[in-house]
């Protein structure tokens, strides 16, 4: 790792520049070394550049690393600054000049692999020490756990002194403590007693395996062993939380159908499908406002309620309300429903999947600690589906409507004499049962494919969640899909995913036989007639 | 004079719809610029689409009907492997004409069909070698949707790992899902760990269709890099990755025949039409298009050299049929019924294309049968007289099981 | 008219009428005999400590408030609702709580609803056959043949329930008080040994209280019947024993008369001016 | 009997008639008409009718359960699916020696995964009578099970719905593995001769069609004479108002197990019908959603009438197959707006629109009398 | 108050009300009576919007022709309904099922009155229970006091004695004179029962398949009437 250092000294020393001309000659140079077939030449003449005394080498290691430093046929070196479409628009990677569009035909990128990047980003992150944005260097610090060599080693003992930040300085601490367990020093394990960190753990069970020094080996395994403990906890954490993800995801999908089967008994086939139109919906969004993917999604919450939700009050007219008290027939009329909508997803957008962009606040992971990380985007979909549940709850139960609904579903005819508008509590309670299950859409494109096939994914197990939990109790949706979610990721890791499905299933058909109406049944002698 | 009827099987509906479309598409455009150059024999072509809507028996009766009722003299279809098997007995019954354009599991040649797809040897061969070569992977997960393609796919690399590279037991880890599995916590946690346990590891991934999505979703946000444990696959390609946000997964492989990006006139070609045929500036190219590419320019030139459409005739005559390719190589027409490709590795990039970092240095010929696999090291396929055979066994010395063998012992005997 | 005048001459016997042979054993006292009966529902005190016997051939008026809990109680001898805790004989050889519905009914329990229940989707016909005292298992239900003679047996019931004309109607667009009598005469075809009946006059007429009230004197004697109602004409009109029910325990019993005039059964049920 | 008691009734009749009509129709169609003929009927079209029989049985068979007893079971496929796939087994044994590896007794996917011997669950496969027993026997033992522990416990209505859902959806991803022995995700395919006549010919599939036929009636028959017996008064019985059924002393469960049981049977008998003429048994017809197809032909046909169910199946499964034909990407559009359209107008399907015709005119012919 | 001419109602084929005219004059008690399936109810039904009508009027308040209103309307004019069979919703509390009177009401009072818990003590003991769970006699109580929540000047009861003990039902038919007396209430009653008709109601319709064979001031109803009509 001599180029971290040498890389390192180069940004600590701000050497005066040279005249341009002189400059640009030298640099030309640099990147023609980086246009060479084999990777470890490339890697060479990197290492080249980074130590180079251009002021313009960080701008040059970024466009090589995503990608967009490339060279023209003729021999110009380019950055592209848009990559999509037949045409590219380019700079000079010298004067940094606007050249206007390039046909990509004319183009040949300067290709890296996935060892050069990792070189790359090192040398970045070296840099970044000095960073004045603490992220950064938090970021930085990172990465350099378990990248320590021998110059870095002597560097960072003295950085630690000079760094500001706890975390940056335990971080790094930790980065040399394994290095120095490498080189065969005791105290090091004292250090790394406890940590959860990957790296650490590999250094100290090669420690333990090693004959050469028997001291070390019995602290480095006893370390271990402390380790070992604290992270079957963390794991037993991480299933819950896995589970109640997965659970958060059933729920979210089932709850709609709660209502629109569950509380109104409309065997609703084309759920998926409304659930889908959410998903495009956020979709749809997002290639409005280009460049605000957050934005987009929180926008297409309103917007996936309202697109789901007047898709169901138009079907709920067009359809259902002349289906009343023929339940079973709603199968046959929605599930053709469900057909007519995919095909027209497929003729209107398109056959394939579309992308959906995950904001930047919603990807990567909340570190709790080495061992544990919670997914953010499920995190929030998580807080999205109980909020959801909660809103439900409150319109249902504390609201007229909420009243009016239970009685039309109860009885029509009667509801109607006590002046209850039953077509509007109809198209209202549909229209929020599909709104929902729009916003259940919303939130899975954060998770899943955007495609026609997206809501024959999740009616089998929307259906299973709601019988489970008992047909219209949606406390009985909740607790079923959480508890789903559990069971099935408890079973996954020692049954594989294929049989913990299966069994998942065979608990469901068991358990209904020890209870015939679900999780929460409705009690009582009305029930049972 | 009647056009010459080209027959197109694939779903436009159901769950295939999604990959399939675009080869039905492809097709169509193929068709548009022969006739565009005069057709074919002085004929018109006519592409006949049916829509077997992802149904495995509905492929059969639609393939029944194309041979049987719209008389089609050669037929581009099948995504699926089911769907090939399923639709197998037809063509041999009617002895019709199949290119099938997708890359599979191997153990297989009919009279009748023609697999321009990669076999195993053509895409997770040379792909574990590179893993393991040139980036230094010593472990291994193996991760795939429960069907055939995945599962012999893992046999062969299972046992080529273990027998090659002497990889232990230990530093295999298979595992499989159902179709469409969207729940990958557990499992990426658990590739997670078997990777960080100080060997450099990479898995190797068969995950299907839709399942990718929240897979590549999911190793994001645990943060697992392509730098860490890189993830090669080998049923990703362009079309996929069209509906993912591929940022977070730049750095991961795949491997094919073909890629979109690769640097060839004749492949911005292909693009450029594709692109003015669909209408859409984003529109995408993917290996099995040009797969089917390459089937029809054999087919074509088949036809050519025979004279006729007449199905043993073209048959006859493609053998050793040569036509470039879109990466600026040739593919010939192997006597086994498969071609020779050139393969591929090439690392996502942020725009969702691939950058190809490694190739073989020449094309491979595709096998038929593993030499991996007990059961078929001794299965030698070549569909050309005196042997006109797919199975043909070199220990024993006979033909197995299928009906031309016995069609030719029949008419031996008389 | 006709019927009628034959259903005011009480000599006659109708053959539907003479009971079935039970294995149920009254040798050694009541036909029917409950004790100590509780239950309750979410906390719900609906029976508590009930006892009551029936005796064989009685005809006995249950009476009480709304909601005391006499349906209740008639959920427990059929065997739809288990008691807390208490013990329900049918003879001396049947404890009911050990039986399902079924094996109650065929043992000779027959019973009435308070809210009329028919098969809607089958004729009023039908509904009577099915009804039909017969072996009800599987295999002889499925050949069952329907002849002269079973026809003759349903279509003596038809013309007692006044329902002959609607016979091949569906049973689902009968009014309330013809679904009544369809309910009365379904009982009639199970021949039971005890019959209950859950307000069997609601919706009637006088004139047809009056002949329920025949119809119902009728049966017993040969048969025990448990009669709830509301309606004090037609309880008076045919009681001979009344039991009063309040909150799920028996608060008084004996003759109309001594019934009636009881200050407590006055208060919670009757009213001053019955 | 009670077995013959429907041959006496004018509906039977009038279906066993039409039936036996189009058998012999299509046969001479098929037979005597020259292939250039516009009204021959080719081997291909024989082998389409002969499939829809096979489903029709199966919509026969899931009428009597949701028709009659109320059931609607959402998980009928898997019987058909099991029925096919003891007969897969049987023919897959057929092939012998002539699979790709030669093997003498294994199939091929066997070979492959490394097996040496054949699974116990193989035994007797080879056997036709053994077979043809178990088509009714698996279904049938699998319905027992399920339905033992269903009816037991009084499990009813969407409950019961959802639960064959969810039975047939744990077949379906256990059929998926290929360790279960059944050819994992491909099935079983490539089938060589039925009871020695080779499978691949003309005659072999108008023997095929006619046999599916006689099925079809024998099952509709049986049907019939189980609804038209007072079973089927008692299954209505229940169907509509179970507890009171189990107060006159029948014993509801039994009763719905036991046309459970037989239902089921039928459905596996479907089932071995229909793969021979298709060549391919695999794990989606356990799918969910073909089970739900199989309720939708019989609601579009008319629940509870039974000749509804078969119309339903012919009608259904003909439109598919034109609609795919003629207008591929859109057929969806015209098959959804076809379920849409009959629920809404036609609410007792296309038998009660049969018999409100029937009806109507014996209205006109009543008036002037 | 409400005044229905040649009334003609089918149920498929069959002719169930049969020109059938008869009028409810405001603030006094008409009873009709007949046999079981004579069409009491379904004309009940017809006043309500619930069975379609073939042709005929119904005039309320002399001026509205309620053929003409949506289901929904008729309770909101303030005609209160109890039904043949109680027809509560099961599922719904004692408190819930009240409530969804307060609908109709045009004063938009939120809260059920008082008045419903005085004249029925039961029902604000079992508040909470589901309608349901309650016996048959606690449930018919809690369709009358359904009714009474919106505070209605026509009130129609469906044979509202049935299953009721006879205390209730006397206090039922007092609440019933007491309504009629103070707020000019009028009530279309149908029972069977002569003594409480006798008791409570002032005039009679007596209806025989569908027509309406004769009416009157109760006083006149005579024994005579009775037994040519009521007989079976
Ligand atoms: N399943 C149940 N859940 C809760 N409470 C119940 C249930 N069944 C009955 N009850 C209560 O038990 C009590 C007795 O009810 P029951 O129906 O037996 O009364 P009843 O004597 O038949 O009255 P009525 O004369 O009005 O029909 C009632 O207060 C009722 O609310
Ligand atoms: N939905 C229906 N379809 C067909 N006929 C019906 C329907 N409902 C009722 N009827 C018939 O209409 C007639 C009148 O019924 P209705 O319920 O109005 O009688 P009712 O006078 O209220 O009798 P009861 O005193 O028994 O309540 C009856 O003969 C009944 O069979
Ligand atoms: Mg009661
Ligand atoms: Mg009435």
């Amino acid at each position: 790792m001599k180029p971290l250092l040498a890389c390192l000294l180069l940004f600590l020393t701000w050497l005066p520049s040279l005249s341009i001309a002189e400059e640009d000659v030298r640099a030309g140079a640099l990147l023609e070394a980086l246009d060479v077939r084999s990777f470890a030449d490339k890697g060479e003449a990197i290492s080249e550049l980074a130590i180079s005394e251009d002021p313009r080498t960080r701008y040059w290691l970024n466009a090589l690393l995503d990608g967009s430093l490339q060279r023209t046929h003729e021999g110009r070196f380019v950055v592209v600054l848009n990559n999509r479409g037949r045409s590219w628009p380019v700079e000079d990677a010298l004067t940094q000049e606007d050249l206007g569009e390039i046909s990509r035909r004319e183009l040949n990128r300067i290709s890296i692999n996935n060892s050069l990047r990792n070189q790359i980003r090192s040398l970045i992150a070296v840099a970044d020490l000095y960073s004045e944005d603490l992220s950064l260097r938090r970021a930085s610090a990172e990465r350099l756990v378990g990248e320590v060599d021998e110059a870095l080693a002597e560097f960072l003992a003295e950085h630690i002194e000079q760094e500001t930040d706890r975390r940056v300085q335990q971080r790094l601490s930790l980065a040399l403590a394994i290095y120095q367990l490498e080189q065969g020093e005791l105290d090091a394990v004292a250090e790394l007693h406890g940590s959860l960190n990957t790296d650490a753990r590999i250094a100290l069970s090669r420690a333990a395996a090693q004959e050469e020094n028997p001291l070390l080996a019995q602290e480095a395994q006893a370390a271990l062993s402390a380790i070992e403990q604290r992270l079957k906890m963390n794991r037993t954490a991480e299933t819950l939380y896995f589970g109640l993800s997965m659970g958060s995801v059933l729920v979210l999908a089932a709850i709609g159908l709660a209502i629109t089967f569950g509380v109104m008994g409309v065997i609703n086939m084309a759920h998926g499908e409304l659930i889908m139109l959410g998903a495009y919906t956020t979709w749809a969004m997002q290639q409005l406002l280009p460049g605000q993917p957050g934005l987009a999604l929180l926008l297409s919450i309103p917007a996936g309620f309202m697109v789901s939700g007047l898709v169901g009050i138009a079907m709920e007219r067009g359809v259902i309300q002349f289906l009343k008290g023929r339940p079973l027939e709603t199968l046959l009329a929605t599930f053709g429903i469900s057909l007519m909508l995919q095909q027209l997803v497929r003729t209107v957008i398109s056959p394939q999947n579309r992308t959906v962009v995950t904001p930047e606040w919603m990807s990567g992971s909340l570190v709790v600690n080495d061992a544990l990380s919670l997914t953010l985007n499920r995190l929030y979909i998580m807080a999205f589906a109980l909020l959801v549940f909660m809103a439900l709850i409150y319109i249902l139960r504390r609201t007229r409507l909420g009243l009016e609904v239970r009685a039309v579903t109860q009885n029509r005819a009667m509801a109607r004499s006590m002046g209850i508008k039953a077509t509007r509590v109809d198209m209202m309670t549909f229209g929020l049962g599909s709104g929902v299950a729009g916003l259940a859409g919303v939130a899975l494109s954060q998770l899943t494919n955007v495609g026609p096939n997206l809501g024959q994914a999740y009616i089998i197990d929307s259906f299973m969640v709601v019988v489970f939990g008992g047909v219209g109790n949606l406390w009985g949706t909740l607790v079923a899909g959480m508890s789903l979610g559990i069971i099935n990721q408890v079973i996954e890791p020692w049954a594989g995913a294929v049989v913990a499905k299966i069994l998942v299933l065979v608990f469901i058909i068991l358990f209904i036989q020890k209870r015939p109406r679900g999780l929460f049944p409705q009690k009582g002698r009305a029930a049972g007639d | 004079q009647d056009p010459i009827r080209v027959g197109v099987l694939h779903s436009l509906s159901g769950t295939m719809a999604i990959s399939e479309t675009v080869l039905k598409d492809t097709i169509e455009m193929l068709v548009e610029q022969q006739n565009a150059q005069g057709g074919l024999l002085g004929r018109e072509l006519e592409a006949v689409v049916v829509d077997p809507a992802s149904n495995w028996p509905l492929f059969a009766e639609r393939a029944r009907e194309l041979l049987d009722q719209h008389e089609v003299d050669v037929v581009f279809g099948n995504w699926t492997s089911v769907s090939r098997k399923a639709v197998l007995p037809v063509f041999e019954e009617l002895n019709g004409l199949l290119f099938y354009p997708v890359q599979y599991e191997g153990e297989e040649s009919s009279k009748n069909v023609f697999y321009t797809g990669a076999a195993p040897n053509q895409q997770a061969i040379p792909a574990v070698n590179y893993l393991h070569e040139q980036v230094g992977i010593e472990r291994w997960v193996l991760a795939g949707t429960d069907y055939v393609y995945p599962r012999t796919t893992n046999r062969i690399l299972a046992s080529y790992l273990q027998e090659e590279f002497g990889v232990a037991e230990d530093d295999i880890m298979i595992n499989y899902t159902p179709f469409g599995h969207s729940d990958w916590q557990n499992i990426v946690a658990e590739i997670r760990r078997f990777g960080s346990q100080g060997k450099k590891t990479a898995v190797v991934s068969t995950i299907n269709g839709d399942a990718n999505v929240p897979f590549y979703r999911e190793l994001g946000n645990q943060g697992i890099d392509a730098a860490d444990i890189p993830v090669v696959a080998f049923s990703v390609g362009e079309q996929e990755l069209s509906g993912i946000d591929t940022g977070p997964l730049v750095g991961h492989l795949a491997a094919w025949n073909y890629f979109m990006s690769v640097d060839t006139d004749a492949n911005y070609d292909f693009i450029d039409a594709w692109i003015d045929y669909t209408g859409d500036e984003e529109a995408v190219t993917n290996d099995p298009m040009e797969a089917h590419y390459i089937g029809f320019n054999m087919w074509k030139e088949a036809v050519r050299k025979a004279g006729t459409t007449d199905v043993d005739e073209v048959r006859d005559a493609i053998y050793g049929v040569t036509v470039p390719n879109l990466t600026g190589g040739y593919a010939v027409m192997m006597p086994n019924h498969h071609i020779t490709k050139p393969v591929l590795i090439g690392e996502i990039q942020n725009n969702g294309q691939f950058d190809v970092v490694w190739e073989t240095p020449g094309t491979v010929a595709g096998d038929a049968w593993s030499d991996f696999l007990p059961g078929s090291r001794d299965l030698v396929s070549d569909w050309r007289a005196p042997m006109s055979c797919g199975n043909y066994n070199v220990k024993t010395g006979r033909c197995g099981g299928s009906r031309a063998a016995e069609e030719a012992a029949e008419a031996l005997g008389e | 008219m006709k019927l009628l005048k034959e259903m005011a001459n009480r000599d006659r016997v109708f053959e539907f009428l003479v009971p079935q042979q039970s294995p149920v054993d009254v040798r050694h006292g009541p036909i029917l005999y409950l004790e100590d009966v509780s239950v309750s529902f979410d906390g719900f005190q609906a029976i508590n400590k009930l006892n009551l016997t029936i005796d064989d051939g009685e005809l006995r008026c249950i009476i009480g408030p709304n909601g005391a809990g006499k349906t209740t109680m008639m959920d427990i001898i059929t065997g739809k609702t288990r008691p807390d805790a208490g013990s329900v004989w049918f003879g001396s050889r049947h404890n009911l709580l050990e039986k399902s519905e079924p094996e109650i009914a065929s043992l000779g329990i027959g019973r009435k609803f308070q809210k009329p229940t028919v098969f809607e989707a089958l004729t009023v016909f039908q509904n009577l056959e099915l009804a039909r005292a017969t072996n009800k298992s599987l295999l002889p239900t499925l050949l069952e043949q329907m002849n002269g003679d079973i026809r003759a047996q349903i279509e003596e019931v038809l013309e007692l329930i006044g329902l002959k004309e609607l016979h091949r109607q569906e049973a689902g667009i009968l009014s309330h008080g013809q679904k009544q009598w369809l309910e009365i005469g379904m009982l009639l075809m199970q021949r039971p040994r005890l019959l209950l009946v859950d307000e069997p006059v609601a919706g009637m007429t006088e004139q047809e209280m009056e002949r329920t009230a025949e119809l119902l004197t009728g049966l017993a004697g040969k048969q025990s019947v448990v009669v709830v109602e509301h309606d004090m004409g037609f309880v008076r009109s045919i009681a001979r024993q009344v039991t009063v029910l309040h909150q799920g325990s028996v608060l008084a019993e004996g003759s109309m008369d001594e019934v009636s005039n009881n200050p407590k059964v006055i208060e919670v049920y009757l009213g001053e001016e019955a | 009997m009670w077995l013959t008691q429907p041959l006496y009734e004018r509906s039977t009749r009038i279906f066993l008639g039409v039936l036996l009509l189009a058998m012999i129709l299509v046969t001479l169609l098929h037979l005597a008409v020259p292939a250039d003929h516009p009204l021959y009927v080719s081997a291909y079209t024989v082998n389409l009718f002969g499939k829809y029989l096979s489903y029709a049985l199966l919509a026969v068979a899931v009428d009597l359960v949701w028709g009659y007893l109320g059931i609607l079971s959402l998980g009928h496929g898997a019987f058909f699916a099991l029925g096919g796939y003891v007969m897969g087994m049987y023919l897959m044994r057929q092939i012998g020696d002539r699979g790709v590896y030669g093997h003498p007794e294994l199939p091929d996917f066997m070979v492959f995964l490394n097996w040496d011997a054949l699974p116990w669950y193989w035994l007797g496969s080879d056997s036709f009578l053994f077979t043809a027993l178990m088509v009714m026997l698996v279904p049938g033992v699998l319905a027992f099970a399920f339905g033992y522990l269903a009816f037991r416990s009084r499990v009813t209505g969407v409950y019961l719905s959802i639960m064959t859902q969810a039975l047939t959806f744990a077949l379906m991803l256990a059929f998926y593995r290929n360790e279960m022995g059944f050819g994992g995700s491909d099935g079983m395919t490539n089938f060589r001769d039925i009871l020695g006549f080779d499978l691949r010919t003309d005659e072999t599939r108008l023997a095929l069609f006619l046999i599916s036929g006689v099925a079809l009636a024998v099952g509709y028959v049986i049907c019939r004479a189980l609804v038209n017996s007072k079973l089927g008064r008692v299954c209505i019985a229940s169907r509509d108002a179970e507890a009171r059924t189990r107060f006159l002393g029948y014993r509801v469960e039994r009763v719905q197990l036991s046309v459970f049981v037989v239902s089921a049977m039928l459905a596996g008998v479907a089932g071995a019908l229909y793969v021979p003429q298709v060549g391919i048994i695999n794990p989606s017809e356990f799918a969910p959603l073909f089970s739900i197809e199989i309720v939708l032909w019989v609601a579009l046909g008319g629940r509870a009438t039974l000749y509804g169910a078969v119309i339903g199946a012919l009608l259904v499964n003909y439109a598919k197959t034109y609609f795919t034909g003629v207008m591929p990407d859109a057929w969806l559009f015209a098959l959804g707006g076809l379920f849409v359209l009959v629920t809404v107008f036609l609410p007792k399907g296309i038998a009660g629109l049969l018999k409100q015709r029937k009806q109507a005119k014996e209205k006109e012919e009543e008036v002037p009398a | 108050m409400l005044k229905i001419n040649q009334l003609n109602q089918y149920y498929g084929q069959s002719h169930t009300l049969r020109d059938l005219s008869l009028e409810a004059p405001k603030g006094r008690c008409t009873c009709i009576m007949g046999r079981n399936g004579v069409g009491k109810t379904t004309l009940m039904k017809a006043i309500m919007g619930e069975v379609a009508i073939k042709d005929g009027s119904v005039l309320y308040q002399g001026e509205t022709e309620l053929t003409r209103k949506r289901v929904e309307d008729r309770s909101r004019m303030g005609i209160g309904y109890v039904p043949q069979g109680r027809q509560i919703f099961p599922l719904l509390t004692v408190e819930d099922n009240l409530r969804t009177g307060l609908a109709a009401r045009s004063d938009g009072q939120k809260k059920i009155p008082e008045r419903i818990y005085e004249l029925f003590p039961v029902l604000k003991e079992m508040r909470h229970r589901r309608g349901g769970d309650l016996s048959g006699g606690q449930q018919q109580q809690l369709a009358i006091g359904r009714a009474l929540v919106l505070e209605p000047r026509l009130l129609i009861l469906d044979e509202p004695g049935e299953g009721i003990q006879p205390n209730i039902v006397q206090q039922i038919g007092e609440v019933i004179r007491q309504l009629i007396e103070e707020d000019q209430l009028t009530v279309l009653l149908v029972e069977q029962k002569l003594p409480f008709a006798r008791k409570f109601a002032d005039r009679f319709v007596i209806m025989d398949r569908g027509k309406n064979l004769a009416e009157g001031e109760i006083a006149e109803l005579s024994d005579e009437l009775i037994k040519q009509y009521l007989t079976v």
